[in-house]
C-alpha cells in the first residue's frame, strides 16, 4: 500500500535520545513486526512497533534527527506493518533487550503478561537514564537490569545477566553484537532474535536486508536462534550498495 | 519438458529472476535458484559501489509497484564471490551490468565470470546510465559490440519501453551482436502523496512494475518477435503461470520474474508446475505455444 | 470552490469527460454533464463515417481495460446536432477531432461550432492516424497552427505517452499555438487469450487505459507541467477524487476521467463532492494545490 | 473480465435458420442479460442467454454464419454475462417474443412458471418451422402463437395476438419496429423491453450502444416502455460508426 498519513498525537521523551511518537492510527500487529516511516522529504526508516500506534525512536542520525524535530499535529507516512513478528511460545519467557530493542520487546512482554505467562526480562543500556519502559517490562514480570556504566542494576552487559535457568522460549533485540553473545549462551531452537539490516522496499523483493538468503524484511525481522547459527548472523552485514560489512 | 536452450545455455525451465530482484548476495541468488527457477540475474553491477537513491525507494500502488532504487551495487569488483555462491545451485546465473559508457561495460563483462551478461540500458531513474542510453540506438550498437569483444559469454540487452519505437533499439541491440533482447523494463511512473504533496519516491519519479504494466510488456515481446532474428526474453508483471504462457505465446523465448517474487517466494516452482499441467492438458508444447499468437 | 476558467472556458470544476467516452451521442454527453462534469468532450470525429476496428474492440484486463476502437465516428458532417444537444446542459462541449493531415483538422476545426477542440494526434491503433502522427513534433505543431488558423475557439492538444520523450512533444503543441495540452491517451499495450493462442482484441493490440496507467500519466503530467508554459490537462486511471487531487498535485489544471465512467455514471458528483470535502478539511483551495508537488 | 474459454458440448438446431449452442460452462444470471461471443478471428457478438449454458443463434451474417460452422469440441470466448435483465412482477405476466426474441424470453419464462406465476406467451415467426421454444413456453403456461404466413396459429403479426385484458406485466422481445408496436398497445410502465442496439465494448464505457443517453450494454438491455416512450426508440438507431439510421 501507499504511506497512510499519520499525524503525531504525542511525543514522550523516554530516555535524552530516545522518543516515543504516538500517532492517529493504530496498526494491527504481532509484536516484532515493523512499519516504514517516510519523513517526508528527507527518507523512509524501519522502526518496530512499540504500541499499537507508536514507534519508539533512538537518535542516532539524520532521519531520526529529523523526527526528533517533530511534535504534536506534524505528520508523518507509514506503510506496514511489514514481516514476522515474535511467536508467543511456552509459559515462562525471557527477553534480553539492549538499548532501544526494547521497543519491539515492550508490546511483547505486555501481550505475553495479559496471557498469564511466566515474564523475564534483562534489560540493559549504556547509563541508568537510557533504560527504556522499566515500567512496561515491570508490570509484566520480573526485570533485571545492567548498565554499561552501573548506574543501575549490574555494572556490565545485559547478557551478563543471563543466568543458567531453563527457559520455555528467549526473545532478544539489540545491537547485532550483543545478539550474537545471547545466541551463543542460549539453545538456538529456543531463541528468538529481532534483526536489523538495511531496508529499502520493505516489501520483500530488492533483496537489500537479505543476511544469506532470507529477507529480514519478510521472512524476519524476527528469526530464530536455529536458522541464524547457519548464517552470517553476527560476522557480517550488508551497507547501504550491499556491500559486505563486519558486525 | 519445459527444458530448453537459450543462446547456448541449457535451462531445466523458461523461468528467469529478474534483475534487481533479491540479487545483491550470492545467498538469495543461490535460495531462488534452489527455488526452481530456471536460471538467476544479478542486480545490476556498475563499477563503483553505489548506494542508490534515498528512501523511499520503493512503494505499492494501485496494480503493481513504483521503484526508484538507483542502481545501488557493491561493484562488480565485490560480486564474483557472490556469482560462485549463486552458481553453487547448479542454475546458469547471469550478470546484470550497467555504465556510463563502452568502455564500463566492457570492462566489467571482461572480468566477471558468469554464464552470460545481461546488458541494463534500461532503467528509467538513474541519471546518465540505463535508459539515457538505451533510448539511442547508435550507444546500445556500440555498448553491445564491446561487450560482445570482450566476453565469450552470451549477451543479452534488456531495453526500455519508454521509447517511440522499440524496435529500432531492438535492432541496434541485434546489428551489435547481442545474443537475445530482454524486454522490458520498467515504465517511466511516479506518484504523489496527497496528503502532502510529496512525490513518494525519494527520487521524485521511477519505475513502474508488477502487474499493471504486463499488457504493456506483452505489446514490446509481440513487436520485437516480429522485428528479430535473435530471440526475445520477455519480463513485466508476471504473477502466475498464464501470464507466462501469454509471454511465451507472444513470442517469448523465456520470461522473468521480478516484483511477484516479494510474495511469493515459491513462485518459480508454482509457475513451472502450473505450466506443465497447461501443457499437458492441451496437448501442446513449450516449441507449439512459442510465438503461437502470431501463427494465428 | 471548485471551480475555474481553463484556456477562456468557465468551468463549475475541473472534471471533464475523456473522449471516446460516451461521446458518440448528444443524448449521452448530456447525460454526463448533466451528472456532474464540468466539461464533456466528444468521440473523436474525423471527416468520413467510419465504423472502427472488429470486436472485440475492448475488453478487461488485470488493472484496466484495453482498447482498439479504431476511432469509429459518424462524422464531423453529422455531428453538430449532437454538439447542440450535449450543449443543452449548459456545460462547455469539446470537440475532439482527429485527421490524417493538418487540411483535415482545419475542415473540421473550421466547421464545428464547439466551445474548444481537442487535437487528437494520440490514438495509439489507429494507423495513419493519431499516435502515427503524435509522435512527430513537426507535425504536431503544423497541425496546431492549422487549426489555431481556422478556429477563435480554444485548441487544446491530446499526446501519446508512447514516446521517448513526451515534452518534445508538448513544446511542439506550444509552439504551434496550443491552449492546452492534454496528457495522456491510452498506453500502447496487447493482451493473448492463452486457451487459443489469439490476441484479444480484434485489431490484435490497441491502448491501455484505467487503473494501470494513472502513475504513468502522472509522470507525464509532472514533466510538462515543468515544461510548458500552457496548462497541462490530465488523463489516465481517474477513478475517485483522490486520483483528481494527486493530478492536480502532479501540475494539470483540470482532469479529464474516461474508463471510469463505465461502472459509475456518477463519478463526476463523487469526485467533486470528495474533492470539496478534502480541501474543507485541509484548508487548501483548488489554486493552492495546483502544481503542489513541484513547490515542495 | 478477460474472455472464458467455453468449449461448446451440443448444438440443437431449434429452427432452419436458429440453433442453441450448449457449453461447459454456466453463468449466473437474470433473463435478459447477456454475454459477447467470441468467434476467434471472426468478431464478437452479443447474445441472450437462453438458458444458463447456451445461446440461442439466428443465422444473419458473418459472426453468425461462422458459429454455425462450429459443433461438438469447438471452443468460443465469452465474456459475461452484462447488463440487466427482466425484473419479475406481479403473478400475471405476458410474453410477446418474435422471432429469435424467445431467446432471452424463455428462461424468464421458465423462471416466472417455476415461481407459480400465470404466464401467457404470444410467440411470432415468419413461418411454422421458425417458432423457438414453443414447448418451453407451453410447459411455463398459455401459449398463442402467430405466423406471418398463417402456416401456424393465427395468421399475421403476433402484435395481432395482443388482447385487451390486464397483465401485471408485459416483457418483449424481438426486431424493434413490432416492439414499438407493442409499446404503442400496452401500458408503457406496466412493460419491458429487451432492446437491440450496435454493442461494442459491453462494458458501458464506449457509448456505441446509447439509445439517446441510455446504454443498451449497460443500464439495459431490458427497459421500461414508460423510458423507452421518452427516446428514440422505435424512431432512430445508431450504426457502427455511430450515424442515425432509421428503425
Ligand atoms: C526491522 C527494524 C526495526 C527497527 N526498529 C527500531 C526502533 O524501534 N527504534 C529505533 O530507534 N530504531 C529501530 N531500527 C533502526 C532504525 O531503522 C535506524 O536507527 C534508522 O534507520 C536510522 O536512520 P537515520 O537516518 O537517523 O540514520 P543514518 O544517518 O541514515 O544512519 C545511521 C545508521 O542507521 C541505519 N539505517 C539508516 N537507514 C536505514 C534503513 N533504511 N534501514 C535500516 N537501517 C538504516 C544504518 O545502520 C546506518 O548506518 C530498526 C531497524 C530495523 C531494520
Ligand atoms: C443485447 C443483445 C442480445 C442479443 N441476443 C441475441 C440472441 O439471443 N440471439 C440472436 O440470434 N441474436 C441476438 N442478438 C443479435 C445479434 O447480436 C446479431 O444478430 C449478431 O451480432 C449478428 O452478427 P453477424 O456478424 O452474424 O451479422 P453482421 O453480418 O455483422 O450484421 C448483421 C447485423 O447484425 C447486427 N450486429 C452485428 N454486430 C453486432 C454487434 N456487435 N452488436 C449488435 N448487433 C450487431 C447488426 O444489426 C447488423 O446490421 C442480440 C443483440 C443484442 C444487442
Ligand atoms: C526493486 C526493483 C529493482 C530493479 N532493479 C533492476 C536492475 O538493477 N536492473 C535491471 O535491469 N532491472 C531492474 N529492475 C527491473 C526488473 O528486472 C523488471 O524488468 C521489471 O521489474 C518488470 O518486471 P516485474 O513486473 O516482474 O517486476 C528492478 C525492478 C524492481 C522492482
Ligand atoms: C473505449 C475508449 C475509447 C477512446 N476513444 C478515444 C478517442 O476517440 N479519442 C481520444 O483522444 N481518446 C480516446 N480514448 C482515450 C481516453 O480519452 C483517455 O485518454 C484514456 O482512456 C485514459 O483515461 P482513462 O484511464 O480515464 O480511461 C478512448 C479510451 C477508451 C477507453
Ligand atoms: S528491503 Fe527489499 S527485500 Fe527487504
Ligand atoms: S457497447 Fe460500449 S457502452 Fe455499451
Amino acid at each position: 500500500m501507499k504511506p497512510v498519513d499519520a499525524v503525531i498525537t504525542k511525543v514522550v521523551e523516554e530516555t535524552p535520545t530516545i522518543r516515543t511518537f504516538f500517532f492517529d492510527t493504530s496498526f494491527e500487529s504481532e509484536p516484532g513486526q515493523f512499519v516504514m516511516v517516510w519523513i517526508r522529504g528527507v527518507d523512509e526508516i524501519p522502526m518496530a512497533l512499540s504500541y499499537d500506534n507508536a514507534v519508539t525512536v533512538q537518535k542516532v542520525g539524520t532521519a531520526t534527527s529529523a523526527l526528533f524535530e517533530f511534535g504534536e499535529d506534524d505528520s508523518i507516512g507509514i506503510r506496514g506493518p511489514f514481516g514476522n513478528g515474535f511467536r508467543i511460545k511456552g509459559d515462562n519467557i525471557l527477553l534480553i533487550a539492549g538499548g532501544v530493542g526494547a521497543a519491539p520487546l515492550s508490546p511483547l512482554a505486555e501481550k505475553a503478561g495479559l496471557q498469564g505467562f511466566e515474564v523475564t526480562t534483562l534489560l540493559g543500556a549504556k547509563t541508568k537514564e537510557e533504560l527504556v519502559f522499566r515500567e512496561r517490562f515491570e508490570s509484566a514480570g520480573k526485570v533485571m537490569v545492567a548498565t554499561d556504566d552501573g548506574t543501575a542494576g549490574k555494572h556490565g552487559y545485559v547478557t551478563q545477566l543471563i543466568d543458567g535457568k531453563d527457559y520455555d522460549q528467549i526473545y532478544c533485540c539489540g545491537p547485532e553484537i550483543m545478539m550474537k553473545k545471547v545466541l551463543d549462551k542460549v539453545q538456538p531452537e529456543k531463541s528468538q532474535f529481532s534483526l536489523h539490516r538495511y531496508i529499502k522496499c520493505g516489501l520483500g523483493i530488492c533483496g537489500a536486508c537479505c543476511v544469506d538468503g532470507l529477507r529480514v524484511c519478510k521472512d524476519g525481522p524476527v528469526f530464530t536462534g536455529e536458522v541464524l547459527n547457519r548464517s552470517e548472523f553476527g560476522l557480517y552485514m550488508r551497507n547501504e550498495c550491499g556491500e559486505k560489512v563486519k558486525v | 519438458m519445459l527444458s530448453l536452450a537459450l543462446t547456448g545455455l541449457e535451462l531445466k525451465n523458461p523461468l528467469m529472476l529478474a534483475a534487481g530482484i533479491m540479487g545483491t548476495t550470492g545467498g538469495s541468488l543461490k535460495r531462488i535458484a534452489d527455488n526452481g527457477a530456471g536460471a538467476v540475474i544479478t542486480k545490476s553491477l556498475g563499477i563503483e559501489p553505489a548506494s542508490g537513491h534515498n528512501n523511499p525507494t520503493m512503494v505499492e500502488v494501485d496494480c503493481g509497484y513504483l521503484n526508484a532504487m538507483g542502481l545501488p551495487n557493491p561493484s562488480y569488483k565485490n560480486f564474483q564471490q557472490e556469482i560462485d555462491i549463486a552458481a553453487g545451485a547448479g542454475t546458469p546465473v547471469i550478470a546484470s551490468i550497467f555504465g556510463g559508457c563502452a568502455l564500463d561495460f566492457s570492462e566489467i563483462a571482461g572480468v566477471l565470470d558468469a554464464d552470460a551478461f545481461e546488458l541494463n540500458v534500461s532503467c528509467p531513474h538513474a541519471w546518465g546510465y540505463g535508459a539515457q542510453i538505451g533510448t539511442d540506438p547508435d550507444l546500445v550498437e556500440d555498448i553491445t559490440k564491446a561487450v560482445k569483444a570482450a566476453t565469450d559469454a552470451p549477451v543479452w540487452v534488456k531495453l526500455t519501453p519508454n521509447v517511440t519505437d522499440i524496435i529500432s533499439i531492438g535492432l541496434a541491440a541485434q546489428r551489435g551482436g547481442a545474443d537475445a533482447v530482454v524486454a522490458i523494463n520498467t515504465v517511466r511512473a511516479m506518484a504523489i502523496d496527497i496528503n502532502s504533496g510529496y512525490p513518494i519516491l525519494g527520487n521524485r519519479f521511477g519505475g513502474l512494475s508488477g502487474r499493471a504494466i504486463k499488457p504493456v510488456a506483452i505489446k514490446c515481446v509481440y513487436d520485437l518477435y516480429d522485428a528479430l532474428k535473435i530471440p526475445v526474453i520477455g519480463v513485466g508483471g508476471i504473477s502466475d503461470w498464464k501470464d507466462a504462457i501469454e509471454f511465451i505465446m507472444a513470442g517469448a523465448r523465456a520470461v522473468e520474474v521480478g516484483s511477484a517474487v516479494g510474495n511469493n517466494i515459491s513462485i518459480f516452482k508454482d509457475i513451472s508446475s502450473g505450466m506443465e499441467a497447461f501443457l499437458m492438458e492441451k496437448e501442446w508444447t513449450l516449441d507449439e505455444i512459442y510465438g503461437m499468437a502470431h501463427k494465428i
